[in-house]
C-alpha cells in the first residue's frame, strides 16, 4: 500500500517549528501507524507559535480536539496542507485541568469553533476567546460530557504511558 | 285563460328577464363553479407535477384520486381554526375573505362564448384590473396581522411585486386597446375573427404572460410565498379553512389571467368544428398547463432579479411596443 | 460591522412537563363525523421535520417510487397547516421544547408518528449513561403510531400512515385522548 | 451581491431584525438553526446555532468495544454512511496493523463511491430544491434509489450500512449486484444529459448561482474548508489522491475542480465528480481480484496502547477519525473529525452582503448533514 511520502517540505517544517518554538519535543512517526508524519510535543504553553508558523506555511487546521486523562488533558491540534505533498501535523498540548490555554481564533478562524466545541465537551476555558460558550450541548447544561469523570464509562486507571 | 295576459306575471316575466336577474343568476353560477373549478385546477396541478417527476400523483381517493381535493377541502373545514395570540385579530380574520372577493367579481365581464357572459360591462378590462389589485391589500393585511417575520417579509415582497408587474400589465393591455378602441371583453374577442392579435402584438402578449404569472405570483415568480425560503410565505399562520381561502383566490386568479389572455391575444371563442364555449376552455386550460408546467420545471428567481427583470427589461419593452403601436395605428 | 442583534434565543432544554391541551374533535352527528373522518384519513399532510436519518427515508417516500402523494400526503413546511407530526430521529434535550412549539402549534385534531427506534425508545443511542437523548417521543409528546426500524423503510412508513388511517375511522385516536385526559385529571 | 459597508448608518440598529431560520424550516437539511440579522432583505449576520441532533457518539464510543461501534459511524452521516463505515474500519486495522485483502479494498471502494453517488445525489438535487426547483429533486432521488437497491442487496440495508468489518466486508458481491452496477452505469451516463438540461441549461438556475456566496482560497484555508465546496474554489484537494488509502491508488481518475468557487461551480463539482466515480467502479469492476474477502482477525480486536488519525474523504470532504486506545477492547477517547462542522462555519464569512434567499441556496451548495456536525 502507498503511502505519502514527504520528504524535503517535512525537513523544512520541522527545522522552521524548531527555531520558533526550542523548547517543543519533536517527533518523526510513522505515517503508516498513525496518520501522521510529525508530533509536536509542548507543555502549557507555546501553542500560538505552532499555529501561526503552521498558518505562514498555509496549513489547515483540521481539528482541534482532547483527551483527558484524569490529571491532565491532551489538547490535540492538527494540521495538513491542500499541497500535492500533503503530510499531516500533530501538536499535543498538555494541560493541568485549572490551566487555560490561549485561543488560536485570530489565526485560524476554524478554530472559533473548535475550541467552542472543545470547551463544551471538556470545560477547558480558552482565553481571550471571542464567544466562549456552549455550541452543541444545551446552553443551559451543566456537565462536560466528554470527561471521563462523567457518566458511567468504564476505562482503566493504568494509563500513564498511553501515547509514547 | 292564457296565463300571460295576467298583468303580474308581466312583471315577472320582466324582471326574470332583466339586467339584475342575470347577474344574480350569473353570480350563483359562478359561487357554484368557481369552488369546484378550483378543486379541479388543485388536482390537475399535483397531477401535472406528479408526471413531471415521475410518479403518479393522487391515485387512492376516487378512480385516479379526481375526488382528492375535495376531500382535502372537507378535512380543511373540519380543522381547528387557530388564531395566534399576538395577532392583530380583526384583520387576521378580514383578510381571507377580502381576498377571495374580488376574485369572484373577476368573473363577470370574461366572455366564454358569445352568448355565456354575465355582463359585457363596458370598462370590463378596467373591472378586472381593478379589482384584483385588492388581492395584494389582503395579501398585505395577511401578512402584517399574522405577526410572524416570514408572512412580513412575504406580504412586503408582494406589495413590491405587484407594483412593478402592472405596470408592463397595463402597457401591455394598452396596445391592444388602441388596436380595438374599446375596453369591452367581447368587442375586443370580435375583433380577432379574422386573425388573433397574438400575430399582430407577440411582444405584447409574451410580456403579458409574464407580467400576468407574476401578479398571480406563480413560480418562478412565487417569492410570496417561496417555500424554500418563506415556510409558506403569507399564510404561514393561517390554518383551515381561511388557509383554503387563499388557495382559492390563488387559482381563481390564475384561471381569469389566463382567461384575459385568451381574451386578448387568442381570439377568445374563435375557433373551428366546436362551439365557442368549448374554445375558450381549451384556450384558458392550456395556458394554465403552461403556468404549470413553468412552475415545475424552473427554479425561483431572487428578489433584486425579479425587480430588475420588470423595471430593466419589462418595462422599457412594453414601452417601446405601446410607442410603436400607436405610431403604426394613429399616425401614420 | 458589528450588528446589535438579539443573542441567540436559549430555550431550555430540560424541565418541560408534558402538559398539552388536546380537544378531541369529535361532532355528534354520526353521518358527518363519519364523512369529516373519510377526509382526514385521505389527507393526512405531514410537517416537513427531519430530525436524523429517518428524515431521509420519510423523504424518500414522497419520491417517484413509493409516492405518498397517491394517499393524499403531501408535506406542508408550517405546522399550522398540518395534520400528522412524523417525528423522524433521535429526540435530544436541545430539541424538546421546539418539538412541544412545533406540536402545540398544529391546529386539532392532529396526530403523531414515532419514526424509528430512536423515536420509540431512543433506540441504539439509549445506554446507560446518556446524556443528550430523549428516550422516545412518546416522553414529550402523545404518540399515535409507532413505526420500528432503523430506519424504517419508505414502505413501513407508508404502512404507518395506513395504521393511522384504520385508528381515525374506528375513533380509536379520539377515545385514547379522552381516556388519557381523564387519567390525567385523577392523578391530580 | 451589496457591501454591507456601504449600507452602515446610524439608524442601522432600529432597522435590523432576526430572523431564525429552523430549527424546523423546509430547506434546512435536519433540525438546523440558522439565526439570520437583516436589513430588509439584505444579510448582514448569520449564526447557525447546532446541536440540535447530538447523540453523544464520541461518549458512546468510550462505553462499548470497537465491534459494538461499528453501526454508529454510518449514522453519524447518514448520507454517506457506506464512507463512514468503511473508514472507521480502516482506522481500527491501521491501529491494529491488520493487512485487508485486495478484493476486499477493492468491494469497500465500489460501494464507497455507489454511496458517493448517492450522497451527490442528494447534496446536488438538494441545492436545485432550495433554489425552488422541485423537479429535479425527485428525479435525483429516483436514480439513488437505485443505488439503494444495489447497495441493499448485498448489505440488506437501504442507508445505515454497517457492511465493513475488521479486516474486509462481511458479504463478497454477487452476481446480481455485478451485473446491475454495469447496468446502472450504463442508466446513469444516459441520464446525466437530462440533469444538464434541466438544471445546468436553466437560466434563471444560472442567474441564479452565479457569483453566489464565493469562497476564496485564503477563505477556505482560514476555515479548513474541504471536499467539494473546496474543489469549486480551484483547489484540487482530496483525500483520495493526496494520502491514498484503500485500493484508490490503483485506479485512474480525476479530480475535477472549478476556479469560480460560487455556489454554481460547487455545483458543477458534484456532477462532474459523480462521473468520475463511475469511472473509479467501472475499472474496479474490470479488475476486481479474487481472493478473500476478510483478513483473519480476532472475534474481539484489542488494538495495542497508542493512537491514529485516518483521514479519508466522504462525500463531504476530508474526514478523520482520531482513536486513543489504552490497551483495552474498548476505546479510550475517539474523535470525529467532520467536514460539515468546518464547512458550514464559512456561512457566517461569506453570507453578509447577499439576499435572504441566497443564504438557502449557499447553505444547500455547501451541502451539510447535521448530525455528522453535531455527532
Amino acid at each position: 500500500m502507498p503511502t505519502a511520502e514527504p520528504t524535503k517540505p517535512l525537513e523544512n517544517v520541522r527545522n522552521s517549528l524548531l527555531q520558533v518554538i526550542p523548547e517543543a519535543e519533536l517527533r518523526d512517526r510513522d505515517y503508516r501507524e498513525c496518520g501522521y508524519h510529525l508530533e509536536v510535543r509542548l507543555v502549557m504553553r507555546g501553542m500560538r507559535r505552532v499555529a501561526r508558523e503552521m498558518k505562514d506555511r498555509r496549513f489547515f487546521l483540521e481539528t482541534i480536539t482532547a483527551v483527558d486523562f484524569l490529571e491532565y488533558f491532551h489538547l490535540i491540534y492538527l494540521f495538513s496542507t491542500y499541497n500535492e505533498a500533503s503530510f499531516r501535523v500533530m501538536a499535543r498540548v498538555k494541560l493541568l485541568p485549572e490551566v487555560r490555554p490561549f485561543s488560536v481564533w485570530d489565526i485560524y478562524s476554524e478554530a472559533i469553533w473548535l475550541e467552542r466545541e472543545v470547551y463544551d465537551f471538556f470545560g477547558i476555558r480558552f482565553q481571550v476567546h471571542p464567544n466562549l460558550k456552549r455550541i452543541i450541548n444545551p446552553d443551559d447544561a451543566n456537565y462536560f460530557p466528554l470527561l471521563k469523570s462523567f457518566g458511567k464509562t468504564k476505562f482503566t486507571t493504568d494509563i500513564d504511558d498511553i501515547l509514547c | 285563460m292564457n296565463i300571460t295576459q295576467l298583468p303580474y306575471l308581466k312583471d315577472i316575466y320582466a324582471f326574470l328577464g332583466s339586467d339584475v336577474t342575470a347577474g344574480i343568476v350569473g353570480l350563483l353560477i359562478i359561487a357554484a363553479i368557481v369552488p369546484l373549478n378550483v378543486a379541479f385546477l388543485v388536482l390537475v396541478e399535483r397531477k401535472v407535477a406528479g408526471h413531471i417527476q415521475l410518479r403518479p400523483g393522487p391515485m387512492e381517493v376516487g378512480p385516479h384520486g379526481i375526488l382528492q381535493t375535495l376531500i382535502d377541502a372537507v378535512k380543511l373545514l373540519g380543522k381547528e381554526m387557530v388564531t395566534p395570540q399576538s395577532t392583530d385579530k380583526l384583520i387576521f380574520f378580514l383578510a381571507p375573505i377580502i381576498v377571495v372577493a374580488p376574485a369572484f367579481v373577476g368573473f363577470v365581464p370574461i366572455p366564454f362564448s358569445p352568448m355565456m357572459q354575465i355582463k359585457d360591462v363596458n370598462v370590463g378590462i378596467l373591472l378586472i384590473f381593478a379589482f384584483s389589485s385588492i388581492s395584494v391589500i389582503s395579501i398585505l393585511m395577511a401578512g402584517w396581522s399574522s405577526n410572524n417575520k416570514y408572512s412580513l417579509i412575504g406580504a412586503v415582497r408582494s406589495v413590491a411585486q405587484n407594483v412593478a408587474y402592472e405596470i408592463p400589465l397595463l402597457l401591455a393591455t394598452m396596445s391592444i386597446l388602441i388596436m380595438t378602441n374599446t375596453f369591452k371583453m367581447g368587442e375586443i374577442v370580435q375583433a380577432q375573427s379574422s386573425v388573433w392579435f397574438i400575430f399582430y402584438q407577440p411582444i405584447a402578449a409574451i410580456i403579458f404572460f409574464i407580467a400576468t404569472t407574476a401578479e398571480t405570483n406563480r413560480a418562478p415568480f412565487d417569492l410570496v410565498e417561496a417555500e424554500s425560503e418563506l415556510v409558506s410565505g403569507f399564510h404561514t399562520e393561517y390554518t383551515g379553512m381561511r388557509f383554503s381561502l387563499f388557495f382559492l383566490a390563488e387559482y381563481t386568479n390564475m384561471v381569469i389571467a389566463a382567461a384575459m389572455f385568451t381574451v386578448l391575444f387568442l381570439g377568445g371563442w374563435h375557433g373551428p368544428l366546436f362551439p365557442g364555449m368549448i374554445w375558450f376552455l381549451i384556450k384558458t386550460y392550456f395556458l394554465i398547463f403552461v403556468v404549470m408546467w413553468a412552475r415545475w420545471t424552473y427554479p425561483r428567481i431572487r428578489f433584486d432579479q425579479l425587480m430588475n427583470f420588470a423595471w430593466k427589461v419589462l418595462i422599457p419593452f412594453s414601452l417601446v411596443n405601446l410607442l410603436i403601436t400607436a405610431i403604426v395605428l394613429k399616425v401614420l | 460591522m458589528e450588528v446589535k442583534g438579539n443573542e441567540p434565543i436559549c430555550i431550555p432544554s430540560r424541565d418541560l412537563s408534558p402538559e398539552y391541551v388536546e380537544i378531541p374533535a369529535v361532532v355528534g352527528f354520526a353521518p358527518v363525523q363519519d364523512l369529516l373522518d373519510l377526509a382526514r384519513v385521505n389527507s393526512l399532510w405531514p410537517l416537513t421535520f427531519g430530525i436524523a436519518c429517518c428524515a431521509i427515508e420519510m423523504m424518500a417516500a414522497g419520491v417517484a417510487r413509493f409516492d405518498w402523494d397517491r394517499f393524499g400526503i403531501i408535506p406542508r413546511g408550517t405546522p399550522r397547516q398540518s395534520d400528522v407530526m412524523v417525528v423522524a430521529g433521535t429526540i435530544p434535550h436541545k430539541l424538546v421544547s421546539t418539538i412541544k412549539t412545533l406540536y402545540d402549534q398544529m391546529p386539532a385534531p392532529r396526530y403523531v408518528i414515532a419514526m424509528g427506534n430512536c423515536a420509540i425508545s431512543g433506540g441504539p443511542f439509549s445506554y446507560d449513561g446518556q446524556y443528550a437523548i430523549v428516550n422516545g417521543a412518546d416522553k414529550i409528546i402523545p404518540v399515535d403510531v409507532y413505526i420500528p426500524g432503523c430506519p424504517p423503510r419508505p414502505e413501513a412508513l407508508l404502512q404507518g400512515f395506513i395504521k393511522i388511517q384504520t385508528k381515525i375511522t374506528k375513533g380509536i385516536i379520539d377515545a385514547n385522548r379522552r381516556a388519557d385526559k381523564a387519567a390525567r385529571k385523577r392523578k391530580k | 451581491m451589496l457591501n454591507p459597508k456601504t449600507i452602515d448608518d446610524t439608524s442601522i440598529d432600529q432597522r435590523v431584525y432576526t430572523l431564525n431560520l429552523g430549527p424546523q424550516h423546509p430547506s434546512t437539511h435536519g433540525v438546523m438553526h440558522l439565526l439570520v440579522t437583516l436589513d430588509g432583505e439584505v444579510v448582514l449576520k448569520v449564526e447557525p446555532v447546532i446541536g440540535y441532533s447530538h447523540r453523544g457518539h464520541e461518549k458512546m464510543a468510550e462505553n462499548r468495544t470497537y465491534e459494538q461501534f461499528l453501526p454508529n459511524p454510518a449514522r453519524m452521516d447518514y448520507l454517506s454512511g457506506m464512507i463512514f463505515n468503511h473508514g472507521y474500519c480502516m482506522a481500527v486495522e491501521k491501529l491494529c496493523g491488520i493487512e485487508v485483502p485486495r478484493r476486499a479494498e477493492y468491494i469497500r471502494v465500489i460501494t464507497s463511491e455507489l454511496n458517493r453517488i448517492a450522497s451527490h445525489f442528494i447534496g446536488a438535487m438538494d441545492y436545485a430544491m432550495g433554489l425552488g426547483a422541485i423537479t429535479p429533486f425527485l428525479w435525483g432521488w429516483d436514480d439513488r434509489e437505485h443505488i439503494l437497491d444495489l447497495l441493499e442487496g448485498i448489505t440488506g440495508s437501504r442507508l445505515t450500512y454497517s457492511y465493513g468489518r475488521f479486516g474486509g466486508v462481511r458479504n463478497d458481491i454477487t452476481k446480481e449486484f455485478y451485473d446491475g452496477t454495469r447496468r446502472f452505469i450504463d442508466r446513469l451516463r444516459g441520464r446525466f444529459w437530462d440533469y444538464e438540461n434541466l438544471i445546468n441549461q436553466n437560466i434563471i438556475f444560472i442567474k441564479r448561482s452565479k457569483d453566489v456566496g464565493v469562497i476564496t482560497k485564503d477563505v477556505a484555508l482560514d476555515y479548513g474548508v474541504t471536499g467539494p465546496t473546496l474543489r469549486g474554489s480551484g483547489v484540487n484537494y482530496d483525500v483520495r489522491k493526496m494520502e491514498p488509502y484503500s485500493a484508490y491508488p490503483e485506479f485512474n481518475f480525476d479530480i475535477p475542480t472549478r476556479e469560480e468557487g460560487d455556489c454554481l461551480a460547487r455545483y458543477q463539482v458534484r456532477m462532474a465528480e459523480m462521473e468520475q466515480s463511475l469511472n473509479i467502479i467501472e475499472q474496479a469492476l474490470d479488475h476486481l481480484p479474487p481472493g478473500p474477502i476478510r483478513a483473519k482477525v480476532p472475534r474481539l480486536v484489542t488494538p495495542p496502547k497508542g493512537d491514529c488519525y485516518c483521514a479519508f474523504e466522504s462525500a463531504r470532504g476530508a474526514v478523520g477519525f482520531y482513536i486513543a486506545s489504552d490497551g483495552s477492547r474498548i476505546p479510550y477517547r475517539i474523535k470525529v473529525r467532520a467536514p460539515s462542522f468546518s464547512n458550514l462555519f464559512v456561512l457566517t464569512e461569506i453570507c453578509p452582503g447577499h439576499f435572504l434567499a441566497d443564504v438557502i441556496a449557499i447553505f444547500g451548495s455547501i451541502d451539510v448533514t447535521v448530525p455528522e456536525i453535531d455527532r
